[in-house]
């Protein structure tokens, strides 16, 4: 298959609209947030600025190579996440650098991210970043394998591992999604996702009242910034997925900013309103609760 | 662990739909609450920098600085307090104990600046953004930190006191002494008040603290007639006292006398510690009063041979012939004169100058020559048939009455004057009459009226409980004299003293005439001195001014070698004179130190 | 409060009782029978709770004044137990194991007022203070002004008049 | 010092011996600079437009006016609107508010701490303990002059200044920050001698590295 | 341990070994240990205090906690201050609730002084030591939620706390330091419609703690959180000087407001809040309903006080105040427990020797190094923050 060179550019115009929704949805979120505690929160554009102000800050120092290479994998982990799922179904421009294998590729994105971060922020000798990356491994690994499994329950279900061809299997009104024809893999990958979202029960990897705040303690200036790029990527990234494998994907951008806004609300609409578990206690919840359902998705289809 | 456990935090989120409770524009919708503590305040024109602000700040936050514009005057220090905001903790302690109530504090409470040292300010002088705040704390009325009221001073009952010479007030108890010491804060506006410069505060506190040696020793320091103004100062530091701004004055005067009370003369002997060892030097004094006998003790004590000569059989001056036994009893006179003579000065009384020796006799065997005549002479008021006989001047009934001379007392009296001695001279009569006659009948008329008697306020109220009739803005117009008796005296009303320059020409309203009774009428409208001793040659000599000896700072007159002092140039005071004596004495002593030097 | 007292004198040679309030006595006892009486008045008597544990400086007297205060909840009554330790070379033994808690009390006594309290646990740790180089602060006879003045740089320009002086300065300088 | 602050040889789990210094921080011995501001002036405006819009600060409440943080944080105050927002971690704190009175063992985590933070930093000196003692002027284990050991670029009066007064000194900082005036991380590196001699001199037990950042 | 502890832990109660001279056998050298310094720069803790954990793993093996950070030497300040400038020092001991030290303060030189403070002063002295004490919780309980991660209870809790302040504001001048109880009575008496606003505050107070009831105390993963952990033993109360909401949770009756009545406490209608085990979430329980009693104290005492009379005893100058020697204790109950002024005088103008004793300083140092052993990291903030410690009140 010839290369399309002009997937690129379009490629970078997906990135540039994903960037900007992310830092437009992780302020709105905030806000909401901020709401349900009874005050207005941060402007807006708030995340722009303070992404600005930590480029533009003057020194930075660093603890060796791989501290650099932390946000650097952290950041390419979102942005290949993003550039390797189709992010509009049907659509020549935004159907990214998606390909037939895609959906492994995707996973392993996932996690590529989170290793370079923890190699990082290990390297950067703070205990409480120590702590927070073993933390956040074990709990990462427990949290995606709910989500793991559900994906092998809907390839299983739909027989492929590309994004674009399960999206197709889901179109034609909402009761062809995953979410009606396999409930359980929903449940048990929305489960999953709140795992991944760092958002209470499952913020205890950055724990600002015990270990503040885990990996990225030592993280400033320009790295904390492009940690923040990452942070307003690498979410939309991951619900892009969660919506193309779970929620019939979205043929057109508006959908696509409802749907990934929706998504994006389940962790905090949860995570506004508990407190957080202990690691082996979140471990064990995504333990008897995602992953009993995650198998049962697995075996029911 | 329950299905409601699962659902019920989800009740968080109806805040969403909720206006957040916010406020919108903190900076400008937050006013501090009307009691706030917040910047302070300060009332220029009520502020007299007694620094007791500066005395009860804990943190060290208040500095007392002179303020241009703002002068140093009797009863105001002219320091204003300069707040250092890296010291205050908006304790307020500074506005409870604000003596006038001009330090308060405002509400407003934003102060952000770069330069750490532009946190110290002057309030009410640098001008702030909250200078005309009216919110803010300001001690509520009833929030003392100290007692208003002067402790009352036990004294007898006008009529019992009437039937004798007997001293009238009782002197406070230890318990009261301590009790009015206690109101005392220590600002020290009457030191500079005083004319004697007493450390007021310090024997405060040594009432205070029951150590009377240590008052008795202060007291010394600056006064040597303690026991005497103890009794009749004209205590000018109680006009001053910062407490008087908001309750009473501390009645500085019962206080020292409560020192004399509690000691002993032997006591006060030991204190003033003996004579010295001899210059060489010797001084002479003319007249045994507060002013010579200051400077006496002062010369005494510096080792000079001191002789005071005495016209009168007992030393004293005025404090003995001007003052009535009821008010100053003699044995007090006595023992003060004691401690004076017993640092060596030798008091030669019946000694006149001029007959007995003369001044120039002095003036070559002495090395010094000091004038305290004092003020034995009564003014006259030249109205109608006032050389009557029976018109007499107050200080000579009063000498008289001293010296136990029976004058006659009449019985019936008009008493002209409004000053301390008219109302010495009316009580003395009273007296006598109530002991001749069994009742009371004198009469007294002033110039001012009642608020600008001269006289002691406390005095007038004595009087006229003792059954004086005090009449006010009465203008002398005559003595009447019928059948060559003296009958009584008639008076104007008195519209203004003071003309519109402010100098003394009463008018009166003559339709107001009114007619009082007397036997004899006295005049009680002031004193002069007799300087008669002088003799022709010297009085030639010397410089005078408007009728009275012109002297220098130090109380030297324009003849190297002699001096003056007391009430002849200064006044009638005690304390005055007390305070010429210390300033002569110290003059004296500047000369002679400076004579030996070449040697 | 006077029958504990009576209780007390029979058993100890205590000394006689303060009676602050109805609620609140005051009791001294010799330093070599304080841990006896504590435990007596703790298993016998129902004070179990410690209320604090802190030493006076009697600089004159040269001693300091060990303050152990007890409670007996539900009497409502209170007992503050006193020893009188000479100053210098001050040493009292330890009673953190008949209360864990005066452990850290103990550790405060000895850096606060340089009291020794052997085999009190981590005696010797630094508690409040760090890096210390001077008398133990919270005796008498440290000036903490003085320290503070020679430690520290006030910011300059401070100047104040006594009301007093000044106005004799201004008012009767020039003789009056 | 203390025992496990001091060089001590520690045998690692492959048996290998080696020496370890634990106040070294072996990537971190650079002494503090001067960093010149952007070359263009246009950018230097952004950046500092940039930074006074988005304040962080420092958790870390070294005494009594820390109190008035947590109403500045929740509903009543809601600082967030005003782009202040507060960071748990030196490293990314761009204002340190020092609350009030810092006795010299908290003056040492302070200064550690605002050795951590990065360039252009901000301090805030809260109530009169800062700027000259404060009501404990006579105590010996509080300094008197905060700009002493580190420098400070506003004061805000009042003990203890209120959460508006705060709010007020937030706005009157970001002006400075915007006028480009806010250059005390370059004024302490530029006096860092100085400094340094101030705080050893109150500091007595300094068992910590002269450069940390 | 409690019943309530999962059945799969293990007893660790033997764990780390100790030396034979008792101490723990902790070789950090070996690389097995981790030490781990929570504060003072540090969210999870209460105030500027530190504690410095030894850790294995997740479990703490040991902990000790290190204070000074605050310390000023206030009672040595006090020492050469007199008795009226002590006043407004004292306040500075605690923080969050500084009322107390006023009111205990102000008790102990009157009654070496001999003076009685006039009952309106009583009155208007319980009023504000209730609201302080409702403040006091209302922060505890968002510091709670907050050291577990559940940010919007402090939220709620601050801002219902706001209102109180601005109640403080218009009654005592000042939000934090009130200097208002002042030896012999106080500054002045309620402004003028301050009951109705107080009112509109205990409502808004209510309605919160409504909502936080809901949010924090019906909340599955908070309570997994926190039942069970952090558990004081009823027999530790005496031993360790428990006092206050930490030892009525475990269940012992300790309420100095009942146990010996001072201002006017024996004329109001109440009961102390009782828990079961002292785990965390009882903890959290008791002084929740605290709260609701002290709402319901300020209502009541506000219903009861007398609107007229003196507010302060006549006192002596206090620019020359002396009182003679002696000594005394006056407690008080504070949020926290038990707080005490131990005052000594010796007939001078200033306080021989002043001791403040606050509940933290047992909780936070003693207690809560004993109990910080075995325990999960994660769990320390929390367990911190359920001992309700301020700093200040240790070191002074």
């Amino acid at each position: 298959m010839p290369f399309d060179w002009m997937k690129i550019p379009y490629s970078l115009l997906t990135l540039f609209i994903v960037v900007n929704y992310g830092f437009f949805l992780n302020a709105l979120i905030q806000k909401m947030g901020a709401r349900a505690g009874r005050r207005y929160g941060i402007p807006i554009w708030q995340n722009y600025v303070d992404m600005i102000k930590n480029y533009g800050l003057r020194s930075s120092i660093t603890h060796g190579a791989m501290f650099y290479l932390g946000p650097v994998f952290r950041l390419s982990g979102g942005v290949g996440l993003l550039l390797f799922v189709p992010t509009i179904y049907g659509s020549y421009m935004f159907s990214n650098l998606s390909f037939a294998g895609d959906l492994i590729l995707a996973l392993y994105f996932i996690f590529f991210g989170t290793l370079g971060m923890a190699l990082g922020a290990g390297e950067s000798g703070h205990p409480h970043a120590a702590i927070g990356v073993s933390r956040g491994l074990a709990q990462v690994s427990t949290a995606e394998l709910p989500f793991a499994l559900a994906v092998f329950a809907v390839a299983l279900q739909y027989q492929t591992l590309s994004v674009t061809e399960i999206v197709a299997a889901q179109q034609g009104g909402f009761l062809q999604w995953t979410l009606f024809t396999n409930p359980l893999a929903v449940a048990a990958a929305m489960l999953g996702f709140l795992g991944s979202m760092m958002r209470p029960p499952f913020d205890v990897v950055i724990a600002p009242q015990e270990i503040p705040i885990g990996p990225p303690t030592e993280y400033h200036s320009a790295y904390l910034a492009l940690m923040q790029t990452n942070r307003a990527i690498f979410p939309i990234a991951k619900i892009v997925i969660y919506m193309n494998l779970f929620f019939g994907g979205a043929s057109d951008w508006p959908t696509f900013f409802f749907k990934v806004f929706l998504i994006y609300l389940w962790s905090a609409f949860v995570g506004v309103v508990f407190p957080r578990f202990r690691v082996e206690q979140s471990i064990r919840w995504f333990l008897i609760w995602a992953v009993p359902l995650g198998i049962l998705s697995i075996i029911l289809v | 662990m329950s299905v409601r456990d699962l659902l019920s935090p989800f009740a968080a989120w109806k805040n969403l739909f909720r206006d957040p409770v916010t406020i919108i524009d903190p900076l400008n919708d937050r006013p501090g609450a009307p009691r706030y503590r917040g910047f302070h305040q300060n009332d220029m024109d009520k502020c007299i920098g007694c620094g007791t602000c500066e005395t009860i700040c804990q943190n060290g936050a208040i500095d007392m600085l002179p303020v241009d514009g703002i002068e140093t005057k009797q009863g105001d220090s002219g320091l204003r307090p300069r707040i250092d905001y890296g010291r205050c903790c908006w304790c307020a302690l500074c506005v409870d104990v604000c003596m006038t109530k001009s330090l308060t504090m405002s509400n407003a409470y934003t102060w952000v600046e770069s330069d750490p040292d532009a946190f110290r300010f002057t309030p009410g002088v640098d001008k702030k953004h909250w200078d005309n705040a009216e919110l803010g704390y300001h001690r509520p009325e009833e929030h003392q930190l100290m007692a208003k009221v002067r402790l009352p001073m036990g004294e007898m009952e006008p009529e019992t006191r009437i039937e004798s010479f007997a001293e009238i007030v009782n002197g406070y108890t230890i318990e009261q002494a301590r009790l009015e010491a206690d109101r005392c804060v220590s600002c020290g506006l009457c030191v500079a008040t005083c004319p004697a410069h007493m450390s007021v505060p310090d024997y405060i506190a040594a009432v205070r603290d029951g150590d009377y040696e240590r008052g008795l020793k202060l007291l010394y320091e600056t006064n040597p007639f303690s026991g005497i103004c103890g009794s009749v100062c004209t205590h000018k530091c109680e006009t001053t006292c910062a407490a008087r701004h908001d309750g009473d004055p501390i009645a500085i005067r019962w206080l020292k006398r409560h020192i004399m009370d509690q000691v002993t003369f032997e006591q006060c002997r030991d204190i003033v510690g003996g004579p010295r060892p001899a210059t060489g030097k010797k001084v002479a004094i003319i007249g045994a009063g507060p002013a010579g006998l200051t400077a006496a003790f002062d010369l005494a004590k510096l080792g000079h041979s001191v002789t005071v000569y005495e016209a009168f059989d007992k030393p004293g001056g005025m404090t003995r012939w001007g003052i009535p036994e009821y008010r100053l009893p003699y044995a007090r006179i006595d023992q003060d004169i004691d401690v004076i003579r017993s640092v060596g000065v030798d008091i030669r009384c019946n000694v006149r100058i001029g007959k007995d020796i003369l001044l120039d006799e002095l003036h070559n065997s002495y090395d010094a020559v000091l004038l305290a005549l004092g003020l034995q002479l009564g003014r006259a008021t030249r109205i109608p048939g006032s050389e009557h006989e029976n018109v007499r001047k107050a200080v000579d009934l009063l000498r008289q009455a001293t010296a136990f001379e029976d004058f006659g007392p009449p019985r019936q009296a008009v008493v002209i004057g409004g000053g301390n001695v008219a109302m010495d001279i009316a009580r003395t009569i009273a007296r006598l009459q109530k002991k001749e006659f069994g009742r009371v009948q004198v009469t007294l008329t002033a110039l001012e009226d009642l608020a600008h008697f001269l006289a002691d306020p406390d005095e007038v109220k004595e009087a006229g409980e003792e059954g004086v009739v005090i009449l006010d803005s009465r203008g002398p117009r005559q003595v009447v004299i019928e059948n060559g008796q003296v009958t009584g005296l008639k008076t104007w009303h008195v519209k203004a003293i003071f003309d519109e320059q402010g100098r003394f020409a009463p008018s009166y309203d003559e339709t107001d005439e009114q007619m009082h009774a007397g036997s004899m009428v006295i005049e009680a409208i002031g004193q002069m001195t007799d300087v008669s001793i002088l003799g022709d040659t010297l009085t030639e000599k010397l410089t005078w001014n408007r009728g009275r000896l012109q002297v220098d700072a130090g109380g030297r007159t324009s003849e190297p070698w002699l001096w003056a002092s007391g009430d002849m140039v200064r006044g009638p005071d005690v304390v005055s004179a007390v305070a010429d004596g210390h300033r002569v004495a110290q003059s004296i002593h500047e000369m002679i130190a400076e004579t030996e030097q070449p040697k | 409060m006077r029958e504990l007292h009576t209780k007390l004198k029979s058993l100890f040679p205590v000394g006689d009782l303060t009676e602050q309030r109805s609620n609140l006595g005051f009791v001294t006892v010799p330093q070599e029978h304080l841990r006896a009486v504590l435990v007596h008045l703790r298993d016998r008597e129902g004070f179990t709770h410690l209320v604090l544990l802190t030493a006076v400086d009697w600089l004159e007297a040269g001693q300091f004044q060990l303050t152990y205060l007890l409670s007996n909840r539900t009497a409502g009554k209170d007992l503050g137990v006193r020893v009188m330790l000479a100053r210098d070379g001050a040493t009292m033994q330890s009673i953190h194991d008949v209360w864990p808690t005066a452990a850290t009390y103990q550790r405060e006594l000895r850096e606060m007022f340089g009291i020794d309290f052997p085999g009190s646990p981590r005696l010797h740790e630094e508690f409040i203070l760090e890096g210390w180089n001077d008398i133990p602060p919270y005796r008498r006879d440290f000036d903490t002004l003085k320290y503070a003045q020679e430690n520290y740089s006030e910011r300059p320009g401070r100047v104040t008049h006594d009301p007093a002086a000044h106005m004799k300065q201004k008012l009767n300088s020039g003789g009056n | 010092m203390k025992d496990e602050l001091k060089i001590r040889v520690v045998k690692g789990p492959d048996g290998v011996e080696f020496e370890v210094e634990p106040l070294k921080d072996y990537y971190c011995e650079a002494a503090p600079t001067v960093m010149p501001a952007a070359y263009i002036k246009v950018v230097e405006d952004l950046f500092n437009w940039a930074r006074s819009e988005s304040i962080w600060i420092l958790g870390f409440g070294t005494g009594c006016g820390a109190i008035e943080m947590r109403p500045l944080m929740t509903p009543r105050f809601d600082a967030y609107r005003f782009g202040v927002q507060w960071r748990p971690t030196p490293r990314q704190a761009n204002l340190f508010v020092i609350s009030g009175y810092l006795s010299t063992k908290t003056l040492k985590r302070a200064i550690r701490s605002y050795e951590q933070m990065q360039n252009p930093k901000y301090v805030i000196g809260l109530g009169s303990c800062t700027i000259n003692g404060g009501m404990y002027w006579d105590s010996y284990n509080t300094i008197k002059r905060l700009d002493d050991y580190l420098p400070v670029d506003l004061y805000i009066a009042g003990c203890m200044p209120r959460p508006e007064a705060l709010l007020a000194g937030f706005q009157d900082m970001k002006k400075l920050i915007r006028a480009g005036k806010a250059e005390g991380a370059n004024l302490y590196a530029e006096n860092f001698e100085w400094y340094k001699a101030n705080q050893k001199r109150v500091i007595h037990d300094w068992d910590m590295p002269d450069y940390n950042w | 341990m409690t019943q309530n502890a999962p059945f799969f832990t293990p007893d660790r109660s033997q764990y780390p070994a100790k030396k034979a001279d008792g101490t723990l056998d902790i070789d950090i050298a070996s690389g097995k240990y981790l030490k781990l310094w929570q504060g003072p720069n540090h969210p999870g803790i209460t105030g500027n205090m530190s504690v410095e954990l030894t850790v294995c793993g997740d479990e703490v093996v040991e902990g000790k906690t290190h204070v000074g950070y605050l310390h000023r030497g206030f009672e040595k300040l006090m020492e050469r201050r007199t008795f009226i400038q002590c006043f407004p020092i004292v306040c500075r001991i605690c923080v969050p609730e500084p009322d107390f030290n006023e009111y205990c303060y102000a008790a102990a030189v009157e009654e070496l002084a001999g003076i009685k403070s006039p009952e309106r002063a009583d009155w208007i002295r319980a009023l504000i030591l209730e609201m302080g004490r409702i403040n006091s919780y209302m922060m505890y309980l968002g510091g709670q939620a907050g050291a577990l991660g559940l940010g919007v209870i402090g939220q709620w809790t601050t801002y219902a706390r706001d209102l109180m302040l601005d109640r403080f504001e218009e009654l005592t001048g000042a939000r934090i330091y009130h200097m208002f109880i002042m030896p012999g009575g106080v500054r002045d008496g309620l402004p003028e419609g301050f009951d109705k606003r107080m009112e509109e505050t205990l409502r808004e107070v209510e309605s919160t703690l409504k909502d936080v009831y809901d949010v924090m105390f019906c909340n599955a993963v908070f309570k997994k959180r926190t039942v069970g952990v952090g558990y004081i033993d009823p027999a530790l109360v005496d031993s360790y000087g428990i006092t206050g909401p930490n030892a009525r949770a475990a269940g012992v009756a300790k309420d100095v407001r009942k146990d010996q009545p001072y201002l006017i406490y024996s004329q109001l209608d109440f009961e102390p809040v009782l828990g079961q085990d002292s785990d965390i979430f009882t903890r959290a329980d008791v002084r929740r309903r605290d709260v609701l009693v002290s709402v319901d104290l300020v209502r009541q005492i506000l219903a009861k006080m007398p609107r007229t009379g003196p507010l302060m005893a006549t006192v002596p100058n206090v620019l020359h105040w002396k009182i003679p020697r002696g000594e005394t204790y006056i407690r008080g109950e504070c949020s926290r427990g038990e707080y005490g002024y131990y005052l000594v005088t010796d007939g001078s103008g200033y306080p021989r020797r002043v001791n403040v004793r606050g509940p933290s300083y047992t909780h936070a140092v003693s207690l809560l190094e004993r109990m910080i052993v075995n325990l999960n990291i994660s769990d320390v903030a929390s367990l911190m923050v359920s001992l309700h410690t301020y700093p200040p009140e240790i070191e002074r």
